[in-house]
């Protein structure tokens, strides 16, 4: 079976964010008050084969971990979704 | 005569002054394709700058796994002289071969420009022949140039000397001005500035010969 | 988006004559898709249909021109063996709407058009126009396309060593993003976009074919091959015209092909830029005399269902058409294979068609399948180089003599000359420092001073100790009044620039941004422009070996000011030591260089002059171009620093021309990049201090009077200024401002209009 | 109030997308097969304050597709979270 998949990779907490901190810098020029807290991160999406779902998210976790992040100062997260 | 290995990666594009600087030092350059799973019989490898496939996902995130970089390791755990510069810094720590990673520079640009680095330690294959203390103009040229790690490794590299290289004015964020590291034994460093454009007054300065010459002779000295 | 029901021929940008014509060439109907491909084919960008009547007045003759104008790239004999290519081009629109990729693309296709000659990429110069940076659109512009550069021209491996940063308001929602790329070749691999030899075949290299960049031609889509009622509806909303860069693919693009030219595993090699596949394959079978078999099912598609029209004409980056031989396609995939770089076999050429008249004709054949139904069939030379020629109405702007009478040169009161120094310095480095400008080992002089100065070497090359010098330059003040003694003054002013680093030019390359085409004042521009550039360069003896032109820039529904960018390529023939820079020392006296004066009837103009302009004075008489002077003085200052840059010792310690912000400027900046003051007495009011006209230089020397007696034995007049020492510039008596001030508000100038700090 | 906010930008369908190709066809050799479709993303997370829930899903949709994408290019959603 085929399976969507969303990973989302994000800095560890205690790791610096400079895209985060200025974008939340900028804002309030631009008009949008009230922001904090920013932190940018990244997102794939991909298909993958597995026979069951619990296999789909075993092997999409690993590819987050293993490759997609860098453990040293990200965090990734999978999970299934439903078609796009 | 020293043989000095330089790795090329598809993406890879500073192969060529690699070369050119190693061959100016009176060691001759061979380039191995990152396809290839043997180094041949090198005296020490250099991970050239560029973007290894594209940088893309992360810089040295997809290079880490080219068939070549089992063979770097291995050379490496032999005590065989390693030096990543640049976007070869990048793929060594993504491979592991030292500790850290590089982030995105403070100011989210691109840097390319002349930086005053201090020599921290000289126990490094890269820094032997250089003088603590010792100021050297090298130029940057990167968009992920700021070292980063956690206390406990930070704690540990200033143990083990393996800090080679500091920024006098720290252009992209680094911790502890960090410009340069080494594993626990010397043998494999990595920096972001590039010693290969410091070669000639010419090109404004001289200063990476030091590093360089240091390097393609540390094999005689490891042996 | 709007819902037009017009005729198809017209929705894809095509005249009810040019209709016609294309009736006549195929003596019949043509069907839709051959319709598209002459739309594409015939539109002003790939036809230069306006422009190309006045292009031809261009001189492009020379002993060292190799190639001129009409291939990728132009290409001189540097000496040594050694081939430098060079070509200029404008990515405006595309960077209008999405910044990054707009300028991305526009580096990867330029490096593109250098290396299908064969030359390997050397250096990438980007001419930019913004509006100004008051406006946070403007500002977002800046940041995105100087971020598109560094990230495509970083990545893909060729040094950024130089540009241009001009601010306007005419440029406002319509940046120009022009960029010039420089190549080297060993002459023997010189390679150009000619199908030849019926039974080769025609392999696409590269990225995959989307549906990027299909714009106008996508009204097929909506009108369906199968309507009869002639009529397409406008609806592009779906189709994504904007193309996205792939550094990485390019980069192994560059080895792989420069891999093949080098086994000389190629006949015949072209990019593909605009148009796409239609244009390469048309023009190098148009080229080769040949026809050529086009199977669009044997193109590789990166989406489904993708129609002949849209394989034909799409603007997919990074890829490239070469012509080989059958025999070996086995070499050329595994070399393409080792890059991973994707190889189909998409074309054959073959015999050209024998017409009815007897006459023979090539013709480009699209297929499905190469032994499959044959969708369009026209001649290949009609589509490259038959589309119709426009002389399109010109007109003097009707208010051009009172703009001159308005003049600025005697307005009063001038107000304080230290405050408006200080306004019009600005140091680009935030834009440079984001691009890798000496990769290759090669950058003897980078971005930020007068021209850029790199070794002649590079993987591949023949040994050589000369070095190249390259310089872009425009001036739309100065042609916005006068646009034919503004184009021969710039083109001057390119030539300045490579004397301040010793190089003695070589040839020219242009890109013309103008506005409507179809507005008879911007015609007039466009030609008094290029009279200019013949002026100038046949007065400086120098051939124009390509260019581009770029129309309907318009911001708010006004015409851009003329901007036509020079790009000027310069030989030295011994490069073994630095040219001097700016780098003055003290005690040094500061002469300058040159006729104080300029020509003709105003001594100290400041038309034209960023002093004016920064007023809003537009006004005015420009000075004249006398080319005698001009000659004079460029070929001494070149003399004197390639002297230095050969390894002869000498007094001359500093060079820099006067350009824009005239002598004040020039000696602001090279007190600010110094740290070291001067001091100069007397001076002939503001107007010398701003007026704005080439042919003049500001040399620090250690001997004055040695100096002195060589420019006079060289019958080059020149006037000494004062002394360099202190921490202050004293200017006459009208500036007298503290170094370290300057270099902090020129340095932090550009950084606060972009609101960064 | 204070809500939770991620953004995710995404190229737009039709749009290339080279980071996520390059990653896609170097799985196999990395030992990741029956991945498909591989696309590269953005995510941002931030706090907004708002009055409503409503109000905020507005504020960070507006901000996602003023500030964080180009819609030229990009889709650009919005979504509450529960806190981080
Ligand atoms: N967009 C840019 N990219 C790279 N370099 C630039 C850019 N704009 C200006 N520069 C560099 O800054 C310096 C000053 O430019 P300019 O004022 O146009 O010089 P000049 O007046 O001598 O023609 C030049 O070296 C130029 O190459
Ligand atoms: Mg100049």
């Amino acid at each position: 079976m085929n399976y969507s998949v969303v990973v989302e990779v994000t800095l560890r907490v205690g790791i610096a964010d400079p895209e985060g901190a200025t974008i939340e810098r900028a804002l309030p020029a631009l008009g949008f008050n009230g922001v904090r807290s920013v932190r940018a991160g990244k997102m794939f999406r991909f298909d993958i084969e597995a026979e069951s779902s619990d296999e789909a998210l075993t092997s999409a976790q690993s590819l987050a971990e293993r490759l997609l992040s860098n453990p040293v100062i990200e965090d990734a997260t999978a999970r299934l979704v439903e078609g796009r | 005569m020293a043989r000095i290995g330089v790795v090329v990666f598809p993406g890879s594009n500073c192969e060529y002054d690699a070369a050119r600087a190693v061959e100016e030092l009176g060691a001759s350059a061979e380039f191995i394709f990152h396809s290839s799973t043997s180094l041949g019989d090198v005296d020490g490898v250099i991970l050239p700058g560029g973007f290894a496939h594209g940088d893309y996902l992360r810089p040295g995130a997809l290079a880490r796994f080219s068939p070549v970089m089992d063979a770097v390791a291995a050379f490496a755990a032999e005590g065989g002289p390693v030096l990543g510069i640049c976007n070869g810094f990048q793929v060594l720590t993504e491979a592991g071969l030292l500790p850290g990673a590089l982030q995105k520079n403070r100011g989210l640009t691109f840097l390319c420009q002349p930086t005053t680095l201090v020599v921290s330690s000289t126990h490094s294959v890269l820094t032997r022949a250089a003088q603590v203390g010792a100021r050297l103009v090298v130029p940057i040229n990167h968009f992920s140039g700021a070292y980063t790690c956690d206390d406990t490794t930070y704690a540990s590299l200033v143990d083990h000397g393996q800090i080679v290289l500091r920024y006098q004015d720290n252009p992209n964020g680094s911790r502890d001005d960090i410009a340069g590291v080494a594993n626990e034994a010397g043998n494999v460093v990595g920096l972001m500035p590039h010693p290969e454009r410091a070669m000639s007054t010419l090109l404004g300065s001289a200063d990476g010969r030091v590093l360089l010459e240091g390097f393609v002779s540390a094999r005689e000295i490891v042996h | 988006m709007s819902s037009v029901l017009q005729p198809l021929h017209r929705a894809l940008g095509l005249t009810d004559a040019e209709l016609d014509d294309i009736r006549q060439v195929l003596s019949r109907e043509p069907n839709p898709l051959e319709l598209a491909l002459y739309g594409v084919m015939w539109s002003e960008h790939c036809s230069y249909k306006s422009s190309r009547i006045h292009l031809r007045r261009l001189p492009s003759k020379g002993d060292h021109v190799l190639v001129g104008p009409g291939e990728g790239a132009g290409v001189i004999d540097a000496g040594d063996g050694i081939g430098v290519a060079i070509r200029i081009e404008s990515h405006n629109h595309p960077s209008a709407i999405e910044p990054y990729q707009g300028a991305a693309t526009g580096v990867g296709g330029i490096l593109r058009d250098v290396f299908s000659m064969g030359a390997r990429p050397l250096a990438v110069m980007d001419p930019l126009f913004f509006g100004a940076l008051d406006d946070a659109r403007n500002r977002w512009l800046v940041e995105g396309v100087v971020s598109g550069i560094s990230g495509y021209g970083n990545s893909v491996g060729v040094p950024t060593i130089g540009g241009e940063l001009t601010f306007d308001e005419c440029y406002s929602a319509n940046p120009l993003v022009n960029v010039l790329a420089v190549g080297a070749l060993p002459t023997d691999r010189l390679a150009l976009g000619v199908a030849s030899g019926v039974g080769n075949y025609a392999v696409l290299l590269g990225s995959s074919t989307g549906r990027d960049g299909i714009g106008g031609v996508s009204v097929l889509a909506s009108a369906g091959f199968a309507g009869d009622d002639g009529a397409a509806s406008l609806d592009d909303a779906k189709r994504p015209s904007v193309q996205v860069g792939d550094p990485y693919e390019e980069k192994r693009l560059i080895e792989a092909c420069l891999e093949l030219l080098d086994h000389g595993f190629v006949v015949g090699i072209q990019d593909l830029g605009g148009a796409g596949l239609v244009c390469a394959t048309s023009e190098t079978a148009a080229k080769g005399g040949v026809g050529m078999d086009v199977d669009v099912s044997a193109v590789h598609q990166r989406e489904l269902a993708m129609q002949p029209f849209e394989i034909m004409t799409s603007e997919s980056q990074e890829r490239m058409l070469a012509i080989i031989t059958p025999e070996n396609l086995k070499s050329v995939t595994d070399v393409c294979e080792k890059w991973e770089v994707r190889a189909s076999v998409v074309g054959h050429v073959v015999s050209p068609t024998t017409l009815p008249d007897g006459t023979s004709v090539g013709m480009l054949r699209i297929r499905n399948g190469f032994d499959g139904e044959v969708l369009a069939e026209v001649p290949a030379s009609s589509l490259a180089h038959d589309a119709p020629l426009y002389d399109r109405p010109r007109q003097r702007p009707s208010d051009l003599d009172a703009v001159r009478a308005d003049d600025p040169t005697n307005d009063e009161p001038v107000g304080d000359a230290a405050t408006d120094l200080l306004g019009l310095l600005l140091d680009p480095v935030w834009v440079y420092r984001q691009y890798d400008s000496q990769l290759f080992l090669n950058t003897v002089v980078g971005p930020g001073r007068d021209a850029a100065l790199l070794r002649l070497a590079g993987p591949g090359l023949p040994e050589s100790k000369r070095g190249i010098a390259i310089s872009t330059d425009s001036n739309p003040r100065w042609c916005a009044l006068d646009p034919k003694d503004g184009a021969a003054l710039t083109v001057a002013e390119s030539v300045a620039n490579l004397a301040c680093v010793g190089a003695t030019a070589k040839a020219v390359v242009n890109c013309l941004n103008f506005g409507n085409p179809e507005h008879p004042e911007v015609m007039w521009q466009l030609s008094e422009t290029v009279d200019g550039m013949v002026m100038g360069c046949n007065a400086l003896g120098l051939p124009v070996i390509g260019g581009n032109v770029s129309l309907y820039n318009e911001s708010g529904g006004r015409d851009i000011d003329p901007t036509p960018v020079i790009g000027l390529l310069g030989v030295i023939d011994s490069l073994v030591a630095p040219p001097p820079g700016w780098d003055w020392n003290d005690g040094d006296a500061v002469v300058l260089v040159g006729h104080r004066e300029a020509a003709g009837a105003t001594p100290f103009p400041l038309a034209g002059s960023r002093w004016a302009t920064r007023r809003g004075r537009r006004g005015g008489h420009l000075a004249g171009f006398d080319a005698t002077r001009l000659v004079s003085t460029f070929n001494f200052v070149t003399t004197e620093v390639a002297l230095i840059c050969g390894g002869a010792s000498s007094d001359v310690s500093a060079v820099h021309d006067v350009s824009g912000g005239g002598l004040a400027a020039a000696l602001a900046e090279m007190a600010a990049v110094t740290q070291r003051g001067v001091n100069v007495s007397q001076l002939e009011g503001h107007a010398e201090l701003f007026a704005e006209f080439p042919g003049r230089f500001v040399v620090a020397t250690s001997n004055a009077e040695a100096f002195v007696a060589r420019a006079l034995g060289a019958g080059v007049p020149v006037t000494i200024l004062g002394t360099v020492g202190g921490t202050t510039v004293h200017l006459g008596g009208l500036v007298s401002i503290n170094v370290a001030e300057i270099a902090s508000r020129r340095g932090a100038a550009l950084e606060e209009a972009l609101a960064l700090n």
